[in-house]
């Protein structure tokens, strides 16, 4: 491993262009998620249309872990059923990360994955 | 027995010592011996992993988490519970305050509460003091010292302000294994809730919070094999999110501002401050050390033992010896409590011989060491009609050669001691 | 220097490892390594004398009691204290907790109390929680994060109604020394009860309670060499004797009655059933290490540590690093808190490196293992203008290669990571 | 050591025939002084003349190091001015009994002296 092999490819990559990165005029719902380990936050954004999550965006303070997972996540989301989205596992997450974290940093991967099922949640109940 | 006594202290390196020096240990409801693989599991985390939990992103933090998050799901899983439902605590006292502190507010404040009067100080102070902080009213209802606590004791107490309902699986002095199933039914039909102290079951005998329809229990660790400084406090999770923080600090908070605070998720709401690491990663250690044996094992082989003691009791019929507790094994555990006096004249010599003395010779004699005095349960002594007793508790180290050699001693302090 | 470090290092067989793996252990603030000879007083204990304290009158009974009592005593007399006025607990942060949730009653609900803004949470929420409990109001002072609380700081924020300030001796993030006694001594001659949060400091310099003219003072045994699980509160015997007794339970009583109770004297009224047994006989072994070593010393090598950081910071020069604390090592602990930033995007890429990440691939690069995020004093991490930071800090295991170690990991991170 | 020879010939017979036992008529001071350990109690009782101690007894439902220790002491200090028996120190009283006793037991032999202490106390303040 040398000091550039750290993270993934991948990783590095949605870290330096995170996909659907920045604010949402007019969100269906809006979320905003606190990582207590760190005080990290993320404001993140939805519009749904025939069930569907037609748009997702999100702001981010955090480290690359939760960058990185934020993206491959919108990515993966975006055009999907709320339903389907729903039953997404946390696992599932980790697992697109291609990378093995110790506890601390599993929840910076996770935030994002917290808000947008929290989000979710708040759609379908209002 | 299913238990192979001899196997089992070949893991006790103390055994060297109270081989040596005759010593049979018998204060085991007090705190237990740490087998080999207890101690090994606290020395290898302090050679490879030491470090704190939670917010180490580097390799040996995560290794300390990850051992300390594992700890607590084995711990849990042992008694039915999940992960969240178990919060680290120093032991089964701090367990009650927690309880007894937070329930006031989650309950209403002229609320009542009920114990018995079997209970350890434990479960009786934390009640008081939260009576005299937040006005709540305790009551302390009678119990027969031969009998398990019925469902009749806890009725007559009964009224519509009754919240809470405290009470011990198993009592440190009588041995009591008393029947909370059914009584936790009962209690949840009526929407109050069941607080179980547990210090002296878990060690001892299968534990299922789930069957027990408890909502909160508490026990130590260092009497079942563990370290001291450590113990649980178990609740569902809706009393846990219900109740407000005990103690605030580091670990226990989400945010904190200048004029307040959010707090973290349960069960690390309850847990301020850096924990007891090692503590929780011993009785893990402990946990899987008791879960070889099995716990349905470790209940047998001391329902064994305090069957035979009883036997021993009528077969040695010492002239001064009163003990107490019920005599069916089925309800027993392995704790024998006791006097000996033959009657009640002004001075104390040769009438009875005070429990202090009992120990203290039980111990120069013949090596016996069991614990006297009022056990922490001064409102149940009292009600034995005396300030003191001795007793003698058992744990899967001890033998049948132990109790014989508990009653010689019994008779040389009888012959020494009583005129 | 007075330290060898390489000789100290024997003695934390966590070295053997540290060697293998390239480890260079930076996050003492957070807790400590094991000397061998913390280690195996704990075992020793454990495979000789373990037993439950105070009330066993036989012989492994009493030899725990003497050890516990031993420990406290040697353990007092290191920060200048009698025996009766350290009450054992989990950690700092119960100490402090004791102190918030008990002065209230002592001084008044409609007293004020001053913290400051360097404050770590053990020592800004339980006043939090005071003031939800008994009302008592909650001064928040400012302070400037290169200086030391002053006394016109504390000044400003007096009114007739401050009965209690609480302060840290040194600061876990900013590695600020305050000096103390004077204000100690000023509080005492306004009436004010002067609350020490000690935690960083009487692991790293010497302490004496009576030269600090403080009423209570808190410190965690994890940070100095010793177990987790165990800490002191240090009191005065008028300030103990006056407060009403925290949780209840066995060992902190005198009596117990259906309707009430009688405490045990202090410190005992303070430590409600069984304590930390081999918690206070490990830290009671890491002070004797700490004795041999001397505080002096201890002082002086972290100070030399901290000059030497300061200077390497200068010659590397790095473009994205911004350090925190005063810059005179004469107040300066073994403190190094820092950010990675060079402007400000919207996007995080190529403008700084989070804390997280610093901490990640420090580790990962060179074995360099900080800490990353608010330390658990986010008012001032807030009041530095971020949300997390991160944290290298020192103790008498550490010495000048690790430092250039640790800049040779930042330097390759800013240059992986900063555009 | 034999079963008969593990508390001292002295200890025994004080225990067997405690001196000074009983309650007292008309004491200047009584005191009842408990050990938090065992829930044991003395009570002490003092009669006091021209600045000595004239009288003392007791009754204690201690254990033998308890009554032998109070029974020991209650001679000692009869006829002593109480000034005097006010400078003697725990040690003294433990040296008295000539056995090493553990930190539990070591209150079992001081609760007389505790009470004594205090019942001086209150004499002289009152
Ligand atoms: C200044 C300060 N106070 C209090 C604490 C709390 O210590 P503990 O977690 O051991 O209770 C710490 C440790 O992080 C600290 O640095
Ligand atoms: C029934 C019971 N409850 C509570 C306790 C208190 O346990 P700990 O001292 O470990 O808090 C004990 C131990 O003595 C006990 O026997």
């Amino acid at each position: 491993m040398t000091d550039d092999t750290i993270y993934s490819q991948i990783l590095d990559d949605h870290y330096r262009e995170p996909r659907n990165f920045g604010r949402m005029e007019d969100p269906d719902v809006q979320v905003t998620e606190t990582n207590p380990t760190c005080g990290d936050t993320i404001s993140l954004f939805i519009k749904v249309k025939d069930g569907n999550l037609e748009e997702i965006s999100y702001v981010a303070s955090g480290c690359l872990i939760s960058v990185a997972s934020a993206s491959i996540l919108s990515e993966k989301a975006t055009g999907s059923s709320l339903k389907e989205i729903r039953t997404m596992a946390k696992s599932d997450v980790l697992k697109n990360l291609g990378l093995k974290l110790g506890p601390a940093r599993e929840k910076c991967a996770l935030i994002s994955y917290d808000a947008l099922m929290k989000a979710i949640d708040r759609y379908n109940s209002s | 027995m299913d238990i192979d006594v001899e196997e089992i202290r070949n893991h006790f390196p103390i055994f060297e010592r109270f081989r040596r020096d005759g010593i049979v240990y018998l204060d085991n409801a007090a705190t237990t011996q740490k087998p080999r693989e207890v101690v090994d599991a606290i020395t290898s985390f302090y050679y490879n992993s030491n470090s704190n939990v939670h917010r180490g992103v580097y390799r040996i933090g995560e290794e300390a988490t990850e051992l300390y998050n594992h700890s607590r799901e084995n711990i849990a899983s042992f008694i039915g519970a999940r992960s969240e439902e178990i919060v680290f605590v120093r032991n089964a006292t701090e367990a009650l305050n927690i309880a007894a502190n937070n329930l006031p507010d989650v309950v209403g404040r002229d609320s009542e509460v009920i114990i018995s009067r079997m209970e350890h100080h434990s479960n009786i102070v934390p009640w008081h003091l939260a009576s005299t902080r937040y006005g709540i009213r305790v009551k302390m209802m009678e119990n027969l010292p031969d009998r398990q606590i019925t469902w009749e004791d806890i009725e007559k107490n009964l009224t519509k302000k009754t919240r809470i309902v405290s009470l011990s699986q198993c009592s440190n002095i009588l041995g009591t294994i008393n029947d909370l199933s059914a009584i936790g039914k009962r209690l949840h039909e009526l929407g109050i809730i069941f607080v179980v102290d547990a210090a002296q079951s878990v060690p001892h005998m299968p534990v299922d919070v789930k069957k027990l329809n408890c909502d909160l229990l508490a026990f130590s660790g260092h009497k079942m094999l563990g370290p001291s400084g450590i113990g649980c406090l178990y609740g569902t999770s809706e009393i846990l999110e219900n109740m407000p923080p005990y103690m605030g600090g580091g670990e226990m908070i989400r945010e904190v501002y200048e004029n307040g605070f959010t707090t973290a998720d349960v069960p690390e709401k309850f847990e301020a401050g850096t924990p007891n690491i090692e503590g929780a990663i011993g009785l893990s250690a402990a946990v899987d050390f008791l879960k070889r044996i099995g716990m349905d094992n470790v209940r047998s082989h001391e329902k064994e033992l305090i069957k035979y003691t009883l036997e021993k009791e009528e077969e040695y019929a010492l002239e001064s010896l009163h003990s107490y507790g019920p005599r069916n094994p089925d309800i027993r555990a392995g704790i024998y409590t006791f006097q000996m006096k033959k009657g009640d004249s002004g001075k104390p010599y040769g009438n009875y011989v005070h429990p202090h003395d009992i120990s203290h010779l039980a111990d120069r004699i013949r090596g016996v060491e069991i614990r006297s005095g009022h056990h922490c349960a001064m409102p149940q002594t009292v009600a034995l009609g005396t300030y003191a007793t001795a007793r003698a508790s058992f744990y899967i180290y001890n033998g049948k050669e132990d109790v014989d050699t508990f009653f010689d001693a019994l008779k040389a302090i009888e012959k020494k001691m009583i005129a």
